[in-house]
C-alpha cells in the first residue's frame, strides 16, 4: 500500500466529523462482572490500605475479599445458569474476552480455589503470638531486612501485610481473564496481571525470608523471561495473521478467510512466522503451567514462598494457563494440530516421567508436592492432546479435582510445625501419624487421591483424562502415565509410610491447631477428594456440557 | 425390586468397619466383639446368598444394576453366578475365625515398647478388606470391580504395615522397618499390577464403549463387539498381569513371602486366604469371558508359568526356616494348581480350580492360624527353634498335623479332591504338563511332613517345655475349619454342584469342549 | 446284606475318631473299645463270609453304593463298596489278623502313657485298609491307599521322642508319595482312556484300549504297588519302619498294608494281562526284590529288621506270582494270605522276645531263650516252619506253587525266574534258621546294660501269648485248608481268573528240588551258627555281608543323590529366588532412585541454568514444530 | 526500504536479550536484557503493524510499554530487596534451594 494510504491512518482531513470516527466499544458489563468485581474489590482493597486504620485492617481486607469471590462465584454461577456456558456462549467485550463453558468452569474454579486459599491466607492462629499480636504467615514489613532492626520493630508494633489480600485479588482477577481471553493482547495482559502479584507474593513470607526472596527473584526473572518470549511469538502470530483476534487468527491458519489484502497473502504464505510464533506462545504457557523442560522454577518457588501463597499458586495458576492453552491449541490452532500434537507428546511425556523420577528422592515436603505438580501436568497434556470435546472436558474436570487437593495439601503443610516454622523436612513427618492420626489421615487421603487410588478424585480425574488420551489415539502416552504414575505411587507411599510406619523422633515437629479457616479449607478439600472420587457424574456433566469453545 | 441382598453383603462390613473404628479408645474389647458379631451377621447374610442361588437358574442372579458413573459408562452393577457365591461363602465364612484368631494380636503390648497399635483400627480394617473382597467377587461391571480391586490394597497395607507378629516387635526398630519394606513392597507390586491394568480397562472402555460383563460378552458372542487380535491380546495381557500378581504367579511372586511373615498370621490368612482369591477369581470371570481368543492364545505360556509355580514354590518352601514363608511358598505352588485348573479349560480343571479356591482357603486358614498359635507362644517364627511340641502341646500339634496333612492333599480332606480334579482336568488335555505337575504332591509332603517333624517331634527343647496347649478360643477357631475340611473332603458335593453350571458356562465363552475319552466305558 | 459292608469300615472308624477326641478320660478304656471295634468288624466279615459261602460263585459280589463323592462334568467318583472273593479274603485276614494284634497290644503297650491313642491308631489304620479293599474304583481305592499311608507314618512315628522314629516315618511316607504319585496318575490316564475309574467298567473294557496306554496303566500300578509293597527300587522305607512298635510291625509291615500292592495288582489284573511288557516288569521286580530281601535278612543282627527283609523278599514272591498272570494270581493272593499269617506270628514272637529283653532287638545279645519263654519258642518256631516251607505247613503249599507257576511261565524267562526262586527259598532257610538259632538256641549272651539291669527273660502275658497261639495256628493249617483240593483257587478263580501253566519241569520235581534246597540252606545255618558259639558282636563280614547290612547301599545311594542333591537344589533355588527374581525388582526401584538422584543434580540453584533450560527447550520445541511441518 | 529488514534487527535484539538474560550474573542486568526482549518484540510489532497496514501492532507496543513499567516496578522491589537483605545482587549468589 501507499506511503499515503498509510499516512491516512492517523491523520483525519480537516472538517470531517472525528466523533463520528471513533465507534463506541460495546461492554457487556453483566457478562463480565466476575472480573469486573474481583478488579474492584482489588482497588477497594488498596484504598482500605490507605484509609482504614492498621487495627482493623486485617478484616477490612479479609470482609472484603471473601465478599468479593463469593459474589463472583454467585456472578459465575447466575452467568451459567442463564446458559451462556452453553447456548448464548459468544464473544464479548469487541472480541477481547470469549463467555463460554470452558472459561466459566475455570473462573468457577479459580474462585473457589481462590476463596479457600484466602483462608489459608488469613489464618493467624498457628505461629505463636508475638508481642502478644496475632500474626499470619507473610512477613510483618515486606519492605524490612531480614533480622534487622527495623524488621523488629515492625514485628514489635505488629504489623501484618494486609497488601497480600489486594495482591489476592488483582491476581484472581487476572486469572479469571486469562482462560477465556479471545485476543493475543488480553492474552498476554492477563498473564502479567496475575504474574506480577505472585511474585510478589511469593517474597512475603514471614519465616525463612531469605528462601522467600530468592524465590520470589528466581520466579519473577524467569518469569519475564518467559514473558518475553510469550510476547515475541505473539508478534510474530500477528504478524503472520495480521490481527489478533483467535478468531481471524484461526481462520488464516486453516485458511477459510475470505477477505486477503496482499500483505496478508504474502505473510499467509510464510509458514515459519505461523510456527515460531506458535510455539513461543505454548512455551509461555507450558512455563506457567510447569511443564519439563520449563519447570525448573516450579521446586524453589514452591519452596521458598509462603505455604498459603505455594498452594494458591499452585492451583489456580495450573489452573489458568492450562485453560488458557487449551482455548490457545483448540480455538487458534487446531489447523496445526498435525504440526504442535507431535511436540506436544514429547513434552508430555517427559513432564510424566521427569515429575514422578525426579521426586523419588525428594527430602522436603514442598519440593515433593512441587515434583508431584509437575508430574500432574504431564497427566493434563495427555488430556489436552486428545484434541476432542472428551479431551477438553476431561481436562476441566481433572484441574477441578486438582485444585483442590493441592491447596488442601498445602494446608496441612502448613500445620506441622516446629520452633523453625513449618517443619517441611520429610525426617520431621516420622510418626506424625502416631502423633496426630487425624492430621496424617487427612494428608494421608491427598497423597492416595494424588497416586490416583480408586475412590478419590485423583482417581476419577486421571481415569477422565487417560481415557479422553486413549480415545483422540494417544494409548502410549496413556501407558507412559500408567508407568509413571507407578513411580510416582512410590514417593507417596514413602511419606505414608514414614509418617504411619517409623517411630515418632523425639525433637519432632507438634500440629498446630488452627483456627476455623484452615480448617474449612481442609474440610472442603478432603471433601471434594471423596465426593469427586466416589461420585463424580455430577461434576462431569458439568464440565461435558462445559466442554464447548466459542469461536 | 427387591432387596439389594448382594449391596447389603459388602455394605454391612463396611459399615460394621466404620462402626468399629468409631468405638472410643478405652473399649477395645467392645470393638473386638462389634467386629465379631458384624462379621458372624455378614456370615449369615453370606449364607442367605448362598441358598437363594439356584445353580439351575439364570448365569447371574441377584443381579442389581444402577446408573453410576454414566460418564465412564460405568454403572454399579452386581450379580454373582456359582463361582463367585462359593467364594463369598468362604471369605464370610473365613473372616470371623480370622477376627477370633486375631483377638490378641491388636492389643497394646506390654510397657517398654513404643508399638502402636490401634485396636479399633486393626479390626475395622479387617471388616473394610472384607467388604471390598465381597464386592468385588459380586461386581458384573469391569470398573467396579477395578475400582475396589485397588481400593482393596489400602487397608491391607495398613494391615500388614502396622501390625507385625507381636512375637517380633518389643519396639524392635529392625522388624519394624522390615514390616514396612514388606507392606510396601506389597502394596508397589499390586499397584504397578492394579496400573497396567487400568491402561487395560481404559482399552477395554474405547474399544466396548461400556464396562458392563454381561453386555460386552453377548457382544462379542453375537459378532456386534469386534476386537482386533492384536488389541485382545494386549488387553488380556494387561489384566493378566495384574491378576498373576495378585494370585501370585511365578515369576512375580516375591511379595507374598516377605508380606505373609511380617504380618500376624490372621492377616496372613487374609491375605492368601481370602484377597489372593480375587485374583484368581478374576482369570476366570474376566480374562477368559472377556478375552476367550486371546486367553486361548496365552494358554501355553501361562500353564508353563503355572507349572515352574508349583515346582519352585515347593521347592523354596522345602528350603525356609522361616514357618511362615513355609506357608506362602506352599501357597504360591498352591496357586500354580488354580491357574493350572483355570487354563486347562476343562470342566474337571476349572471345577477343581474352583473348588481349589475354596479348599485352599479353609486349609491355609487351619495351618496357618495354628502356627500363629504356636509362633505366640514361642515368640519366634524359626523352625529351628521348635521340637517336641508334640509332647508338651498335644493337641496344637494334633490340629497342626491336621493342618499339614491337608496342604499336602491328603485323600479324605478337603485339598485332595481339587487338586485331583485339577490334575485330571490338565491330564486330559496336556498330559505332559499334568505328570510333571504331579510331582508337587510329593514335594508337598516333603516339606509339610518336614515341618512338622522339624517342629513336633523329637527330644522337647527347654524353650518350648512350659509351651501350654490350645486354649478354648483357639481352638474353637481351627475345629470348624477341621470339621470342613473332613466334611468337603468326603462330601463336595454341595460346592460342586453350585460351581458346575458356571465353569459349563465360563468354557463355552471360550468355545472349548473337554476330551472325549478313547474309550466309552462309562455308562 | 450288603448294606453291612458300610458297618465293616464304620466299626473301627468310630473307634478312631472316639479314641482320638476323646481325650484323657478314655485312657483307662481306650484299648479295650479299639479292640471291641475291631473284634466287631471281623464278626461282621465273618457273618458277610458265610453269607458269600450261601451264594453260588458268580452271585458272590456285593455292592453297595453309598454316596456320590466327586461329582463334576464328565468325572463321576462314587463311594461305592465292591465286596467280592477278593476282597473278602482280605477283609477276614486284615480284621481277623488286626484283631488278634489289637488284643496282643493290649499287653504290648500296657506301660505307655499315650496307649489310647496307639489304639485309634490302629483302629484308623483297619478303616483306611478296609476301605483300600473294598473300594469300587481306584480314586476311592486311593483314599484308603494314603489312608493307610498316614496310619503306618502315624505308627511308625508312635514314639516320636525318638528322632530315628519320626524321621522313619517320614520316609516311609515319602517313599509312599512316590508310589503314590504313580498310582494317581495310572487313575489320570484310565481316566483319558475310558473316561471313568470305576472297576466294572474300566476291567471289562479293557480289550477297546491300546496296548500302549494299557501298558503305561499298568507301569504306574506298578510303580505304586513298589512304593506300598516295598518292591525295589521303593524299597528303602520298610527297613527303618521297624522303628515302630512290634505289633505295628506285624499288623501293618508284615500283615496287611505292605501287601495291599499284590492286591492291587491281581485286582486291575485284567489290565495287565493285556499289557505283557508290563507283566515282565512286575516279574522281574517281584525276583529281583525276592532276593534283595532275603539277603538283606541274612546280613541284619536286629531281629526286626531280618524279619523286615524277610517280608520285603516273600511280597517279592507274591509280586511275582502276580506278574506272571492268570497262572499266579490265586497262589499270589494265598501266600499273601498264609505270610500274613506266620509273618504276623513271627514278628508277634520277636516282640514278645524283646518285651522279655528290655526291648533288646540285637540277636547277637540273645541266645538260648528257648527256656525263658516257652510259648513264644514254640509258636515262633512253627512260624520259622512255615516261612521256610517246611512240608505240611502253610507256607510249603503257597511258596511251592508259586515256584512252580514261575517255572511254568516256560521259556527263559521261566528258568530264570523258577531258578531265583529256588535261590530265594535256599535264602530264606538260611536266614530264618539264622535267627531261631540266634535267638533260643546257643548260651545266653545278654550282659547288664549301662545302668545295671540285668535282663529277665520271662514269658509274656496272656493277652500277647493267646495271639501269637493262634496264629501259630493259622501258620500251621492255613496252607493245607487252602490249598488240599483247590479250596482256595476255585474261591478265587471267578474273580482273579485261572490257568494253569504247562511247566518244562513237573510239580514233584519242583517239590522235591524246593526240599533240597531248603535242607541245604539250614544245614548252612546250622553250619555257621548253630555248631559254634555266636560272637557278641557282628563281625566284620565278608564285602556282601557289610553292603547286605546297610541295605546294599541303597540308603547311600537315596542319601547321596536324592537328600543331598536336593538339599542343594533347595538352598541354590533360595539364593536364586531371593537375588534374582527378587532382585530384579528391587533393582529396578534401585535403578530408579539412582536415576532421580542424577537427574536432580540438574535443579542446581542457579536462575541462569533454569534459563538456559527454558531457552533451550524453547528451541527445541521451536524446531520440533518447524521440522514436523519439514516431514 | 523492506520493512523485513527491522523483523531482522527486531529478532537479533531479542536473541541479544535473550543471550544477556543467559550470561550475565548481575539481577539489574538480567532485567534490563529482559526489557531489551520486550522492546525487541515492540519493534517486531510496529512493523508487523506497517506491514499490514493496520494500527493494532502500534497499539500493543504501548501497551507492551505499560506492561513492562509495571515489571519494572514488581521486579525493582524484589531486587532491592534481596540486595538489602545479602547486599550482593548476583543471581548466583541467591542459589539457596537447589535438588
Amino acid at each position: 500500500m501507499s506511503a499515503t494510504a498509510v499516512h491516512s491512518l492517523w491523520t483525519t482531513a480537516a472538517g470531517a466529523d472525528p466523533i463520528s470516527k471513533i465507534p463506541t466499544p460495546k461492554i457487556e458489563y453483566g457478562q463480565l462482572s466476575p472480573t469486573l468485581i474481583i478488579l474492584g474489590a482489588a482497588l477497594i482493597g488498596v484504598l482500605v490500605e490507605a484509609f482504614v486504620p492498621r487495627k482493623s485492617r486485617y478484616y477490612a481486607q479479609v470482609f472484603v475479599s471473601v465478599v468479593a469471590l463469593c459474589a463472583a462465584f454467585a456472578a459465575v454461577v447466575a452467568l451459567a445458569a442463564d446458559g451462556y456456558g452453553t447456548t448464548k456462549a459468544h464473544i464479548a467485550a469487541m472480541g477481547a474476552i470469549a463467555v463460554d463453558g470452558p472459561s466459566l468452569f475455570l473462573q468457577g474454579v479459580i474462585l473457589l480455589s481462590g476463596l479457600v486459599g484466602l483462608f489459608t491466607f488469613a489464618e493467624r492462629r498457628l505461629d505463636p503470638e508475638a508481642h502478644g499480636n496475632r500474626v499470619d504467615s507473610f512477613a510483618a514489613q515486606g519492605a524490612s531486612v531480614p533480622g534487622s532492626d527495623s524488621e523488629k520493630a515492625a514485628v514489635k508494633a505488629g504489623f501484618t501485610t494486609t497488601e497480600v489480600f489486594p495482591l489476592l485479588l488483582f491476581a484472581v482477577s487476572g486469572m479469571l481473564v486469562f482462560p477465556s481471553a479471545n485476543d493475543l493482547l488480553t492474552l498476554f495482559v492477563a498473564l502479567e496481571v496475575f504474574s506480577l502479584p505472585l511474585y510478589l507474593l511469593c517474597a512475603l513470607a514471614r519465616r525463612k525470608r531469605l528462601l522467600s526472596q530468592e524465590a520470589a527473584v528466581k520466579y519473577f526473572l524467569l518469569g519475564a523471561f518467559a514473558s518475553a518470549f510469550t510476547l515475541f511469538g505473539i508478534a510474530l502470530l500477528y504478524g503472520y495473521a495480521g490481527s489478533m483476534s483467535y478468531a481471524t487468527i484461526a481462520q488464516v491458519v486453516d485458511g477459510s478467510i475470505t477477505n486477503i489484502n496482499p500483505a496478508l497473502a504474502d505473510t499467509m504464505g510464510n509458514d515459519a512466522l505461523l510456527l515460531i510464533g506458535g510455539a513461543m506462545i505454548v512455551m509461555g504457557l507450558l512455563f506457567k503451567v510447569g511443564a519439563v523442560p520449563f519447570h525448573m522454577w516450579t521446586p524453589d518457588v514452591y519452596q521458598g514462598a509462603p505455604t498459603p501463597v505455594t498452594g494458591f499458586m499452585a492451583a489456580a495458576t495450573k489452573v489458568a494457563a492450562f485453560g488458557a492453552l487449551l482455548r490457545l491449541l483448540y480455538v487458534v490452532l487446531p489447523g496445526l494440530r498435525w504440526d504442535w500434537r507431535p511436540v506436544m507428546w514429547g513434552v508430555a511425556i517427559i513432564t510424566m516421567l521427569g515429575g514422578a523420577i525426579v521426586a523419588i528422592t525428594q527430602t522436603d515436603i514442598k519440593r515433593l508436592l512441587a515434583y508431584s505438580s509437575i508430574a500432574h501436568a504431564g497427566f493434563i497434556l495427555a488430556g489436552v492432546i486428545a484434541t476432542t470435546r472428551d479431551g477438553v472436558s476431561s481436562v476441566l474436570f481433572y484441574l477441578g479435582a486438582y485444585s483442590f487437593v493441592t491447596i488442601g495439601a498445602f494446608a496441612v503443610v502448613t500445620l506441622v510445625r516446629d520452633a523453625g516454622g513449618e517443619a517441611t523436612h520429610l525426617s520431621k513427618w516420622a510418626g506424625l501419624g502416631r502423633r496426630s492420626p487425624l492430621v496424617a489421615a487427612v494428608f494421608a487421603v491427598f497423597l492416595l487421591s494424588f497416586a490416583g487410588i480408586p475412590l478419590t478424585a485423583g482417581f476419577a480425574g486421571k481415569f477422565a483424562v487417560f481415557k479422553a488420551a486413549a480415545a483422540g489415539g494417544a494409548a502410549p502416552l496413556v501407558v507412559v502415565g500408567v508407568l509413571s504414575s507407578a513411580i510416582a505411587a512410590f514417593f507417596y507411599i514413602r511419606v505414608i509410610v514414614l509418617m504411619f510406619f517409623s517411630e515418632p523422633r523425639p525433637d519432632g515437629p507438634t500440629v498446630a491447631v488452627p483456627s476455623p479457616l484452615t480448617m474449612a479449607t481442609i474440610g472442603v478439600a478432603v471433601a471434594a477428594t471423596l465426593v469427586l472420587g466416589v461420585a463424580p457424574q455430577y461434576f462431569l456433566d458439568l464440565a461435558n456440557q462445559a466442554g464447548v469453545f466459542v469461536r | 425390586m427387591s432387596f439389594p441382598l448382594l449391596t447389603a453383603t459388602a455394605a454391612l462390613p463396611a459399615l460394621g468397619a466404620v462402626a468399629t473404628a468409631a468405638v472410643p479408645a478405652a473399649r477395645r474389647t467392645a470393638a473386638k466383639w462389634l467386629a465379631l458379631f458384624v462379621s458372624l451377621a455378614t456370615l449369615a447374610l453370606g449364607i442367605v446368598v448362598l441358598v437363594r442361588f439356584d445353580p439351575g437358574g439364570d448365569r447371574y442372579q441377584l443381579t442389581e444394576s444402577h446408573p453410576w458413573i454414566a460418564d465412564f459408562g460405568v454403572r454399579y452393577e452386581l450379580g454373582v453366578d456359582g463361582i463367585a457365591v462359593a467364594l463369598i461363602a468362604l471369605t464370610a465364612l473365613l473372616i470371623p475365625f480370622v477376627i477370633l484368631a486375631g483377638w490378641h494380636d491388636a492389643d497394646p503390648l506390654e510397657t517398654g515398647s513404643k508399638r502402636w497399635r490401634p485396636t479399633q483400627g486393626f479390626f475395622a480394617l479387617i471388616l473394610a478388606v472384607e467388604a471390598m473382597v465381597i464386592i468385588s467377587f459380586e461386581a458384573t461391571d469391569v470398573f467396579l470391580f477395578y475400582i475396589f480391586f485397588e481400593a482393596m490394597l489400602i487397608p491391607m497395607y495398613f494391615l500388614i504395615g502396622g501390625f507385625g507378629d507381636r512375637a517380633h516387635e518389643h519396639g524392635d526398630e529392625a522388624a519394624a522397618t522390615q514390616r514396612s519394606y514388606a507392606a510396601v513392597k506389597f502394596l508397589l507390586y499390586n499397584l504397578v499390577g492394579g496400573l497396567i491394568m487400568l491402561a487395560a480397562v481404559i482399552g477395554l472402555y474405547v474399544v466396548a464403549g461400556n464396562f458392563s460383563l454381561a453386555e460386552i460378552a453377548q457382544a462379542r458372542a453375537n459378532g456386534t463387539l469386534h476386537m482386533a487380535t492384536n488389541t485382545e491380546r494386549w488387553l488380556f495381557l494387561g489384566f493378566f498381569f495384574a491378576f498373576a500378581v495378585k494370585a501370585p504367579l511365578w515369576p512375580l511372586h516375591t511379595w507374598l513371602p516377605n508380606a505373609m511373615q511380617e504380618s500376624t498370621a490372621p492377616v496372613a490368612v487374609l491375605i492368601t486366604a481370602v484377597v489372593d482369591k480375587v485374583g484368581t477369581f478374576a482369570m476366570l470371570r474376566f480374562c477368559l469371558q472377556l478375552f476367550p481368543e486371546a486367553s486361548k492364545w496365552a494358554t501355553p505360556v501361562i500353564l508353563v508359568l503355572a507349572l515352574i509355580s508349583i515346582i519352585y514354590g515347593a521347592l523354596l518352601a522345602v528350603g525356609q526356616r522361616d514357618i511362615k514363608r513355609l506357608v506362602a511358598y506352599a501357597s504360591i505352588s498352591h496357586f500354580g494348581f488354580i491357574i493350572l485348573g483355570i487354563f486347562a479349560m476343562t470342566s474337571q480343571g476349572q471345577s477343581g480350580a474352583t473348588l481349589y479356591m475354596v479348599n485352599h482357603g479353609i486349609s491355609t486358614a487351619a495351618l496357618m492360624l495354628v502356627a500363629g498359635f504356636l509362633i505366640s507362644r514361642r515368640g519366634s517364627r524359626l523352625i529351628a527353634d521348635y521340637g517336641g511340641v508334640q509332647k508338651v502341646a498335644p493337641v496344637l500339634a494334633g490340629t497342626f498335623l491336621i493342618g499339614s496333612l491337608a496342604t499336602l492333599s491328603l485323600p479324605g480332606l478337603a485339598p485332595f479332591v481339587s487338586e485331583f480334579l485339577v490334575l485330571v482336568g490338565t491330564f486330559t488335555r496336556y498330559p505332559a504338563i499334568g505328570i510333571i505337575a504331579t510331582f508337587g504332591i510329593v514335594l508337598a509332603a516333603l516339606y509339610t511332613l518336614v515341618l512338622y517333624q522339624r517342629t513336633m517331634t523329637g527330644p522337647v527343647k527347654p524353650e518350648v517345655a512350659a509351651m501350654p496347649d490350645l486354649r478354648p478360643r483357639e481352638l474353637l477357631v481351627v475345629a470348624p475349619l477341621i470339621v470342613l475340611l473332613i466334611f468337603l473332603g468326603v462330601y463336595p458335593k454341595p460346592v460342586t454342584d453350585i460351581v458346575n453350571p458356571s465353569v459349563k458356562q465360563t468354557l463355552s465363552d471360550v468355545h472349548k469342549k473337554d476330551p472325549k475319552p478313547s474309550v466309552e466305558a462309562a455308562k | 446284606m450288603e448294606n453291612l459292608i458300610a458297618l465293616l469300615v464304620a466299626a473301627p472308624l468310630l473307634g478312631a475318631v472316639v479314641l482320638l477326641c476323646g481325650g484323657r478320660r478314655l485312657d483307662a478304656v481306650g484299648h479295650w473299645i479299639g479292640t471291641l471295634l475291631s473284634s466287631a468288624s471281623f464278626v461282621i466279615g465273618v457273618v458277610l463270609f458265610t453269607d458269600l459261602l450261601g451264594k453260588n460263585a458268580e452271585h458272590r459280589t456285593l455292592m453297595q453304593h453309598l454316596w456320590t463323592w466327586v461329582p463334576v462334568e464328565g468325572f463321576q467318583a462314587d463311594v461305592t463298596f465292591r465286596l467280592d472273593q477278593l476282597s473278602m479274603t482280605f477283609v477276614l485276614l486284615i480284621t481277623g489278623v488286626g484283631s488278634l494284634i489289637h488284643l496282643y497290644s493290649v499287653g504290648y503297650m500296657e506301660h505307655d502313657e499315650r496307649r489310647r491313642r496307639f489304639f485309634g491308631y490302629l483302629n484308623l489304620f483297619l478303616a483306611a485298609m478296609l476301605i483300600l479293599v473294598l473300594a469300587d474304583n481306584y480314586l476311592l481305592l486311593y483314599v484308603g491307599w494314603e489312608g493307610v499311608g498316614l496310619a503306618s507314618y502315624l505308627l511308625i512315628g508312635f514314639w516320636q521322642h525318638k528322632p530315628s522314629a519320626a524321621t522313619a516315618a517320614k520316609k516311609a511316607f515319602l517313599v509312599n508319595r512316590v508310589g503314590d504319585m504313580g498310582l494317581s496318575i495310572a487313575i489320570m490316564l484310565m481316566f483319558t482312556t475310558f473316561g471313568t475309574f470305576a472297576f466294572g467298567p474300566v476291567l471289562s473294557h479293557v480289550g477297546d484300549a491300546s496296548e500302549g496306554k494299557l501298558t503305561g496303566i499298568a507301569l504306574m500300578l506298578l510303580l505304586a504297588a513298589c512304593g506300598k509293597s516295598a518292591q525295589v527300587p521303593l524299597q528303602s522305607w520298610l527297613g527303618d519302619a521297624m522303628e515302630g512298635p512290634t505289633p505295628v510291625s506285624a499288623l501293618i509291615h508284615a500283615a496287611t498294608m505292605v501287601t495291599a500292592g499284590v492286591y492291587l495288582i491281581v485286582r486291575s489284573g485284567a489290565i495287565f494281562n493285556a499289557a505283557p511288557d508290563a507283566q515282565l516288569v512286575v516279574t522281574v521286580v517281584g525276583a529281583v526284590t525276592l532276593l534283595f530281601g532275603a539277603i538283606v535278612g541274612c546280613a541284619k543282627d536286629d531281629i526286626k529288621k531280618a524279619l523286615a527283609g524277610s517280608t520285603m523278599s516273600q511280597i517279592g514272591y507274591m509280586v511275582l506270582a502276580a506278574g506272571l498272570g492268570p497262572i499266579g494270581y490265586v497262589f499270589a493272593i494265598m501266600h499273601l494270605v498264609t505270610h500274613g499269617f506266620f509273618k504276623a506270628g513271627l514278628f508277634l514272637g520277636a516282640g514278645s522276645v524283646m518285651h522279655g529283653m528290655n526291648d533288646e532287638v540285637d540277636m547277637r545279645k540273645y541266645g538260648g531263650l528257648r527256656k525263658y519263654m516257652p510259648v513264644t519258642f514254640i509258636t515262633f518256631g512253627l512260624g520259622y516252619l512255615a516261612i521256610i516251607g517246611f512240608p505240611g505247613l502253610s507256607g510249603f503249599f503257597s511258596k511251592d506253587k508259586i515256584i512252580e507257576a514261575a517255572f511254568a511261565k516256560g521259556g527263559t524267562e521261566g528258568w530264570i525266574l523258577g531258578g531265583a526262586a529256588l535261590l530265594g527259598a535256599a535264602i530264606t532257610a538260611f536266614y530264618m534258621t539264622r535267627v531261631m538259632l540266634m535267638t533260643f538256641f546257643g548260651e545266653k549272651r545278654w550282659q547288664p546294660d549301662e545302668n545295671g539291669h540285668e535282663p529277665h527273660p520271662h514269658e509274656s502275658p496272656r493277652t500277647m501269648t493267646i495271639p501269637m497261639i493262634v496264629l501259630a495256628f493259622g501258620s500251621v493249617f492255613a496252607g493245607g485248608i487252602f490249598g488240599i483240593g483247590d479250596r482256595f483257587l476255585h474261591w478265587l478263580e471267578p474273580v482273579t481268573g485261572h490257568e494253569e501253566g504247562n511247566s518244562p519241569v513237573s510239580a514233584l520235581t519242583v517239590t522235591l528240588a524246593t526240599m533240597v534246597v531248603l535242607v541245604i540252606g539250614v544245614a548252612i545255618a546250622w553250619a555257621q551258627y548253630g555248631r559254634r558259639p555266636v560272637p557278641a558282636v557282628a563281625p566284620r563280614g565278608s564285602l556282601l555281608t557289610r553292603a547286605a547290612r546297610r541295605d546294599l547301599l541303597q540308603d547311600d545311594f537315596n542319601h547321596v543323590v536324592l537328600v543331598r542333591g536336593g538339599e542343594h537344589l533347595t538352598r541354590s533355588l533360595v539364593y536364586v529366588d531371593h537375588t534374582l527374581v527378587d532382585g530384579v525388582v528391587n533393582g529396578t526401584a534401585a535403578s530408579m532412585g539412582g536415576l532421580s538422584g542424577r537427574l536432580r543434580k540438574l535443579q542446581n540453584g542457579y536462575a541462569r541454568s533454569y534459563a538456559v533450560s527454558m531457552f533451550g527447550g524453547a528451541a527445541i520445541l521451536v524446531a520440533a514444530t518447524l521440522l514436523m511441518r519439514a516431514v | 526500504m523492506n520493512p523485513v529488514n527491522y523483523l531482522y534487527l527486531s529478532a537479533l535484539l531479542f536473541t541479544i536479550g535473550a543471550t544477556g538474560v543467559l550470561i550475565r550474573r548481575n539481577a539489574i542486568v538480567v532485567f534490563m536484557c529482559v526489557e531489551l526482549m520486550l522492546n525487541a518484540c515492540n519493534l517486531a510489532f510496529v512493523t508487523f503493524s506497517r506491514m499490514h497496514g493496520n494500527l493494532d501492532g502500534q497499539v500493543i507496543a504501548f501497551f507492551t510499554m505499560v506492561v513492562a513499567a509495571a515489571e519494572v516496578v514488581v521486579g525493582l522491589a524484589i531486587i532491592v530487596s534481596l540486595f538489602r537483605s545479602r547486599h550482593s545482587a548476583s543471581v548466583d549468589d541467591a542459589s539457596l534451594m537447589k535438588l
